[in-house]
């Protein structure tokens, strides 16, 4: 088949946007951890191809604060200035909502994206990475299922589709059991703290308190629930339960805290003897990236950016069609930065979720210690 | 006061017992003052007796306690400040009221704002009615201005212009609202000797080819005293003295107050 | 001896001059006016001595070059300059503008005898110290700046315009206190007035300022009398 | 005034080979970018009339614009009215809310109602997460593509950028119209001197709605532009910055001129993401040092600047 | 019942936070008559000072004093390097070099610090005290005390001191102030380099709740301007009552006001504000130009 744009016998190039700047900075990490795995690469070679042709990433990365505007403006730049074969790891749902009509007209394969959420609205050349909210709502309501049957929750919720989509999910995983949700306060990025709303949800006489939000206000809710005399039981969203922010909250008050992850801990910039880890912890030293290596935003850039050389390897033909055949039929893949037990599975047609499994964790004042094994939920993402 | 005086033609102007007050300043104090059709009244006396107050009053820009002030016998409670100038009312400001980073033809054409209305859905929706007033509110501008001997002068910034001239703007720009009576703050200030003269000369050429009514507030007695048919004196927010100026020249209580030994 | 010597002074605004080679100079002690008609140059003439505008030629004061000196230090040395307009900060109250008159007098003690002096002198300002100056009438505004330039005791004081809206009791009891500060305290006057007749019963001498230059100069007493230069220049009537 | 008519007349040729070279030169992607910075132009031009001649200082400009751009996207969305049919509703509703946030403004000036606006600006996303089941609420509302005439199909963005330029001329026309009159000086008397502006007969009140209502009307205007050349729109592109980036972009441009809505339009758009192509991570560095030295530069913003140089060279060559 | 005083108190708390920004914005603009948009980045640029510092081992308050002393020395170079050449500029250009300000101080933070957060230590001794069920942060307390302490002494060099006086001459009339003798520049240059250090000390006062980031100050400067508008621009006190005003409103409102919720709990400082202003244009402690006709 005739190649499609952005690629050569030599050299394929892919683009990257996400909010390198703004408020939500932090979730830049994901383009500095691509960036970090792609040179890795090329560093040693490039990539080998299912064409077998061997070629260097090409990557070009543009900043779009957040704003959807901006990234279908990179978007548009990127496939049809910079010609980019595909897109990667682009942040957050908005953006990617934004840019889906766009996407489908001209058939660029949007891969890997990071959003939590599930309805999207190109889904023939979409595929997500990171687990739904409602596979995170599934797991935690496993949790309290086995090990606080009657739960009294309440809930501080980032006030968008990712706070919803978690609740519909946990009211559903819940239904007929006796655990009830007693209270529930949303909160907003822009919010310049909880105390509010953390009052009111003590004040419910809940004895669990599940945490979705971003870093700046889950980590104050974390704090709160050890400073302000109220223990509930505490389960975190991973996207505010990074080693760092529990750094930032201290890591005494965080003790106890349960969450959910389909990525290894990583606690300790030294070698730890896993080879994945080693060679994510060279990589980002090589790269210089602007996080820290505890950052699982980063992390998880780093293991897009190794998903996606996955399927270039797997690339037999220099198509973009080829490409969503691939990351529409990822069947066990692995990933140097996932949870033992944990891989990436897709199926054309019913299945663009490809991590779908999530182990828990209870923080134990100095790292995570994994409770439990690993919760499967493969082919059940739901809205 | 005078009330003989008010039944034979009924003033133009005319208050009776106006009190104003600024938190526990009495600015103030039941006076009264009446101007004719056609006569050119003095308002004097020391600064702060309150004869610019008495102007904010009669212009509604400040608000009087008690007494009244009516408009050709119409009281003046309850009026708009922006309706005063459409009643006939205009008027200068001591402090300058001029926009100074307008032309001076720009800010001769406002004083027809009033009569113009300066509405936005006229501008938007009926351009061609807006532009045809436009034109001929531009020529009545200049032919003010070439009454008051500005014509020149009407494509200056009117901040560049000097103190004086920038006083006589401001008098075009009220004859611009074509008033019945004409309300000056001391209008004749920055002025040579000389041109004092020439000054009371335009003033009373434009009182008697319009037939107006003026309120002249002045500190500069030589003007005063040529110009006014009658002069009423203030003094400590009261009322001093009243007459022509050869009464008040020779008033005792005007001279001890206001005029001092050499007038 | 010369206090203020003024040689070749011209001053731009942009690109239009406004003085043309002023020369002239006023001895200590002295009481000058300096007359014109609207527009001649009289309030840039000020302007330029006091540091608010910049100047091409030399002003000497009390021997020193001023074209380097900033404003503060002029008002230092003692020049003090009462603009046209008055300039008095109508937001702060009568009080805090006497003390802002004082900024560069460091004897608290002088500051609250000057004070009390003024509020002697203008009655008016005492009635109304507490209150904001935006809000005095006109002349009331004209006297505070007259008294707030005297706190700094100058010894030149060049005043533009006083009897501007002042009533005429006024303004001879202002000039009167200038002439009595010039007597007693030697205080060294420069007046700009556009009201001739009263300014030269107090000047001692005279400078006219046309169109930027310096037409015609002379005692007080020579420029009363001669009405050709008061006819010519100053529009004086008869 | 015939001097008048002349660089009225020269500054529209300008503008039009301006225009026209942009349709021909610009590749699609930039266009679409160009409709979009034309799109922000016209709520400048409306802000420029209500804060550069009204004195009126409104922290909510993006607030109006996006009310604009949801009337567009909903009635094209939930009810199917064609794209370009919704842009008078979206003008006439943004006015009419417009209307609403003006009248504190009937009692604040500057500093006050600049924050009061602000404020009005950081609740609006919220809103539009609350009003979810109107708005769609974070995911957004999709907007058709207007039908795009047979010849241009190759090419719909050159469509989409007429129509952008078409709309931001009707504004233009209107602002116009406004401010070269009796209603304009009202305009400018009121915000330098609002006594001495009631003293001559100028409604206040009635005045300072209608600058309110106008400039929201354009605000709305550019907002239904917006929505249609973007084909998609969610809260995230109405927060708070977007009214501080259109001030700006007001006065980047310049605040008491036409021009400058343009030029503030193009800049809001192009400044930030040129900013970042420079160097990615130092991207808002340079973006606020770009800013403070324009600005330092440029004090009357940029249109101000190249008018002081040309009337600069053209006294040159008169004298 | 201790859900109510425990939403007040933890408004008073929050409404510290406000009030330590507004504090530094009513400085700058009394001294000044700018409104700094970017005096919280700048303040924050001073508050990751201080962490650098500590982080090279620095004793916490000698890094909070070097940093206090260095954002006295960034606000006179702010001043001297990007404000004095505007000093005559319209106000709509000092509008946009502040947001300038922050946008730079903000990236520049973000360059060389990092987006994540990271935890600050508090002057205070951590945790708090109960009254009843209701818990009250010592943190809170005593951030309030030093907030109260400098509004005070602002008030009072403002007004009865003769640098005071000089400061506020200043920046109320350059002409004016030069014809009296005040050092026009050195007022606004010493305002901007107090402000800077008040700002500081905000920064510092507040990044313990808040975690030091490049963007910790963005989400308050909305409640920030609004307690400073609540207050009047010109009094210090009023920013901090304005402050604690708005503070204790929205914990309120967002609970008890099932229609405003938490989600839109924005709405009530501006509902607030627009309610004083109605009633005084000015603010609460604000005071009335004067336009003498
Ligand atoms: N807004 C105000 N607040 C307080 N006092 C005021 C206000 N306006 C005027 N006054 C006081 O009222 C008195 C009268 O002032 P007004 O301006 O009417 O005097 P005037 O007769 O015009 O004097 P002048 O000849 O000096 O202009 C003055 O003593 C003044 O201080
Ligand atoms: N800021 C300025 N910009 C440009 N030209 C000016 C400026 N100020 C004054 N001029 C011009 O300089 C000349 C002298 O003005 P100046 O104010 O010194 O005169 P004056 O003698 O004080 O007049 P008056 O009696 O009206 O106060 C005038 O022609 C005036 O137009
Ligand atoms: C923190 C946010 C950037 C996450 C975003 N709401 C998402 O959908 O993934
Ligand atoms: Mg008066
Ligand atoms: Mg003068």
């Amino acid at each position: 088949a005739e190649p499609s744009p952005g690629i050569t016998d030599d050299t394929i190039k892919i683009g990257v946007t996400g909010p390198l700047t703004g408020p939500v900075a932090v979730v830049g990490g994901v383009a500095e951890g691509i960036r970090a795995r792609v040179e890795q690469a090329n560093g040693e070679g490039g990539v080998k191809m299912g064409d077998g042709k061997t070629r260097k990433i090409e990557l070009v990365i543009e900043d779009d604060g957040l704003d959807p505007q901006r990234t279908l403006a990179n978007v548009r730049k990127m496939v049809e200035k910079d010609k980019v074969f595909a897109l990667v790891g682009t942040a957050a749902t908005p953006n990617n909502l934004a840019i889906g009509r766009y996407i489908s007209q001209k058939k660029v394969p949007n891969v890997f994206m990071y959003s939590g959420v599930v309805a999207l609205n190109a889904p023939e050349w979409e595929v997500g990475f990171v687990p739904s909210f409602s596979t995170e709502a599934d797991a935690f309501a496993e949790y309290l299922k086995i090990n606080r049957p009657d739960a009294r929750v309440a809930f501080l919720y980032l006030n968008t589709e990712t706070g919803q989509t978690f609740m519909t999910a946990f009211d559903g995983a819940i239904e007929g059991t006796a655990i009830r949700v007693l209270e529930r306060q949303p909160v907003t990025s822009q919010d310049p703290t909880v105390e509010t709303q953390l009052n009111t949800l003590k004040a419910s006489g809940a004895d669990t308190l599940v945490i979705i939000a971003a870093p700046r206000q889950g980590g104050e809710a974390i704090r709160f629930q050890s400073e302000s005399g109220w223990k509930p039981l505490t389960l975190v969203t991973n996207l505010s339960s990074a080693y760092p922010v529990l750094q930032s909250v201290g890591l005494e008050n965080a003790k106890g805290i349960i969450t959910s992850d389909f990525l290894k801990p990583i606690v300790s910039d030294q070698k730890s003897g896993d080879e994945g880890v080693d060679r994510y912890l060279d990589a980002i030293k090589s790269a210089n990236v602007n996080f820290v290596f505890a950052n699982t935003i980063g992390q998880t850039g780093y293991a897009i950016g190794d998903a996606l050389i996955q399927s270039l390897e797997k690339l037999k033909q220099p198509t973009r069609e080829e490409l969503m055949k691939v990351v529409h039929n990822m069947d066990g893949w692995k990933n140097p930065l996932f949870f033992d037990g944990i891989s990436m599975n897709t199926k054309e047609g019913s299945d663009i979720y490809p991590v779908e499994a999530l182990q828990l964790y209870q923080f134990d004042g100095q790292k995570y210690i994994p409770i439990g094994g690993v919760l499967e939920f493969e082919g059940t993402t739901h809205e | 006061m005078n009330d003989s005086s008010i039944e034979e033609v009924r003033p133009v102007l005319q208050a009776r017992d106006v009190s104003v007050q600024f938190g526990g300043v009495k600015a103030l104090t039941d006076v009264s003052l009446f101007v004719r059709p056609g006569e050119i009244c003095g308002l004097i006396g020391p600064n702060g007796a309150g004869k610019s107050t008495f102007l904010n009053a009669a212009t509604r820009l400040v608000n009087y306690a008690t007494g009244s002030i009516m408009l050709d016998g119409q009281p003046l409670e309850g009026v708009e400040t922006r309706d005063m100038i459409g009643r006939g009312v205009a008027r200068t400001f001591q402090n300058l009221g001029i926009y100074a980073s307008m032309t001076v033809l720009e800010n001769v054409m406002l004083g027809a704002h009033h009569r113009l209305g300066g509405s936005f859905a006229k501008a938007i929706f009926a351009p061609l009615r807006a532009r045809a007033l436009e034109r001929s509110n531009r020529e009545k501008a200049m032919a003010v201005l070439e009454e008051v001997g500005m014509a020149n002068l009407a494509a200056r910034a009117a901040g560049s212009l000097a103190y004086p001239l920038q006083k006589r703007m401001e008098i075009a720009r009220a004859l611009a609202a074509e008033p019945k009576i004409l309300l000056l703050d001391e209008p004749a200030g920055g002025l040579t000797h000389g041109e004092v003269h020439e000054f009371g000369a335009l003033v009373d050429g434009i009182r008697r080819r319009r037939n107006l009514s003026i309120l002249l507030i002045e500190h500069h007695m030589g003007l005063v005293m040529s110009l006014c048919d009658r002069i009423v004196v203030f003094h400590l927010g009261r009322n001093l003295a009243e007459g022509t100026p050869a009464e008040i020249k020779s008033n005792d209580a005007v001279i001890a107050a206001y005029l001092g030994k050499a007038a | 001896m010369t206090l203020l010597d003024i040689r070749d002074l011209s001053v731009f605004y942009g690109k239009t001059q406004a003085l043309f080679d002023c020369s002239f100079s006023v001895g200590e002690g002295e009481f000058v006016a300096l007359l014109g008609s609207n527009g001649a140059g009289k309030t840039t003439l000020l302007r330029a001595v006091s540091g608010l505008l910049p100047f091409k030629g030399s002003v000497f004061y009390a021997g020193k070059a001023l074209d380097k000196i900033s404003a503060q230090t002029r008002l230092a040395l003692g020049v003090a300059h009462i603009p046209q307009g008055r300039g008095t900060f109508t937001e702060f109250t009568v009080e805090e503008n006497l003390s802002l008159g004082a900024t560069i007098v460091a004897s608290r003690s002088q500051v609250r005898e000057d004070k009390e002096r003024w509020y002697e002198t203008f009655p008016r300002l005492r009635e109304r110290r507490n209150q904001l100056a935006g809000n005095l009438s006109g002349g009331e505004q004209q006297m505070l700046a007259v008294a707030r330039a005297l706190m700094s005791r100058p010894k030149l004081l060049m005043c533009d315009e006083p009897s501007l809206g002042l009533a005429p009791s006024i303004t001879q009891e202002i000039l009167a206190i200038f002439k009595s500060l010039n007597k007693e305290n030697g205080m060294t006057l420069l007046v700009v007035e556009q009201n001739v007749d009263i300014t030269l019963q107090y000047a001692d001498r005279a400078f006219v300022i046309e169109a930027g230059q310096i037409v015609a100069s002379g005692t007080a007493s020579d420029l009363i009398g001669n009405e050709d230069i008061k006819k010519s220049y100053l529009g004086v009537a008869g | 005034m015939r001097d008048l008519s002349l660089s009225t007349a020269i500054k529209l040729s300008l503008f039009a080979i301006v225009a026209a070279s942009i349709s021909v030169f610009a590749p699609a992607y930039a266009l679409q970018q160009v409709a979009i910075a034309i799109a922000y132009a016209i709520a400048i031009l409306g802000l420029n009339l209500l804060m550069g001649y009204a004195g009126q200082i409104c922290l909510a400009q993006g607030t109006l614009f996006g009310v604009g751009a949801y009337v567009t996207a909903i009635l094209n969305a939930t009810y199917g009215v064609s794209p370009l049919a919704t842009l008078p509703v979206a003008a006439a509703v943004s006015a009419a809310v417009g209307l609403l946030i003006g009248l504190p403004a009937l009692r604040l000036q500057g500093l006050q109602l600049a924050i009061v606006t602000f404020g009005i600006a950081a609740a609006f996303p919220q809103l539009l997460l609350k009003l979810g089941s109107l708005t769609g609420g974070v995911s957004g509302l999709p907007v058709d593509a207007p039908e795009t005439p047979g010849f241009m199909t190759d090419v719909p963005e050159l469509w989409l950028y007429l129509i952008a330029l078409a709309c931001a001329g009707i504004g233009a026309l209107l602002v116009s119209r406004v401010l070269f009159g009796d209603a304009g000086r009202a305009l400018r008397a009121q915000r330098d001197n609002p006594q001495i502006a009631q003293a001559l007969g100028v409604n206040l009140t009635r005045t300072r709605l209608w600058a309110f209502a106008t400039s929201s009307a354009l605000a709305g205007l550019g907002g239904g532009v917006f929505a249609i050349v973007s084909g998609f729109i969610s809260p995230e592109s109405f927060l708070a910055i977007l009214s501080i980036n259109i001030v700006i972009g007001s006065i980047v441009g310049g605040v008491t001129s036409m021009a400058g809505a343009f030029v503030g339009g193009l800049f809001m758009v192009f400044v930030p993401s040129w900013a970042s192509d420079i160097n990615l991570s130092l991207g808002n560095l340079i973006y606020g040092l770009a800013l403070i030295l324009i600005m330092m530069v440029a004090r009357n913003g940029i249109t101000g600047f190249i008018e002081k140089w040309i009337s600069m060279i053209f006294r040159r060559a008169a004298g | 019942m201790s859900l109510f005083f425990q939403l007040v108190t933890s408004g008073l708390a929050t409404g510290a936070i406000y009030a330590a920004l507004a504090l530094a914005l009513v400085l700058i603009f009394r001294a000044t008559n700018v409104v700094n948009f970017g005096q919280g980045e700048m303040a924050t640029f001073s508050a990751y000072c201080t962490w650098q510092l500590m982080q090279w081992g620095v004793p916490l308050w000698l890094a909070v004093l070097a940093s206090l002393v260095g954002a006295f020395a960034i606000g006179i170079v702010t001043f001297r390097l990007i404000i004095r050449p505007m000093m005559d500029a319209p106000v709509e250009a000092t509008v946009v070099i502040t947001l300038g300000i922050l946008v730079l101080f903000q990236a520049a933070c973000m360059w060389i610090w990092g987006a994540e957060q990271l935890s600050f230590p508090s002057l205070f001794p951590g945790g708090g005290f109960g009254i009843g069920e209701v818990r009250v942060l010592a943190s809170a307390v005593g951030t309030l005390a030093i907030l109260l302490a400098i509004a005070l002494a602002m008030g009072f060099i403002f007004r009865f001191t003769k640098l005071g006086l000089s400061m506020r001459a200043a920046a109320f009339d350059r002409t004016r102030s030069v014809l009296v003798g005040v050092d026009v520049e050195r007022m606004l240059m010493l305002g901007w380099g107090f402000a800077s250090v008040i700002g500081a000390l905000a920064a510092i006062l507040i990044a313990p709740r808040l975690f030091l980031s490049p963007t910790m100050m963005t989400p308050i400067l909305f409640y920030a301007l609004a307690a400073a508008t609540l207050g009047g621009w010109d009094s210090p006190l009023g920013a901090i009552v304005g402050g604690l005003a708005v503070g204790v409103t929205e914990s309120l409102g967002a609970s008890y006001l099932p229609f405003v919720g938490a989600d839109m709990r924005i709405a009530v400082p501006i509902a607030l504000t627009l309610i004083i202003l109605l009633v005084k244009p000015v603010g609460l402690f604000g005071s009335y130009k004067v336009t003498k006709l």
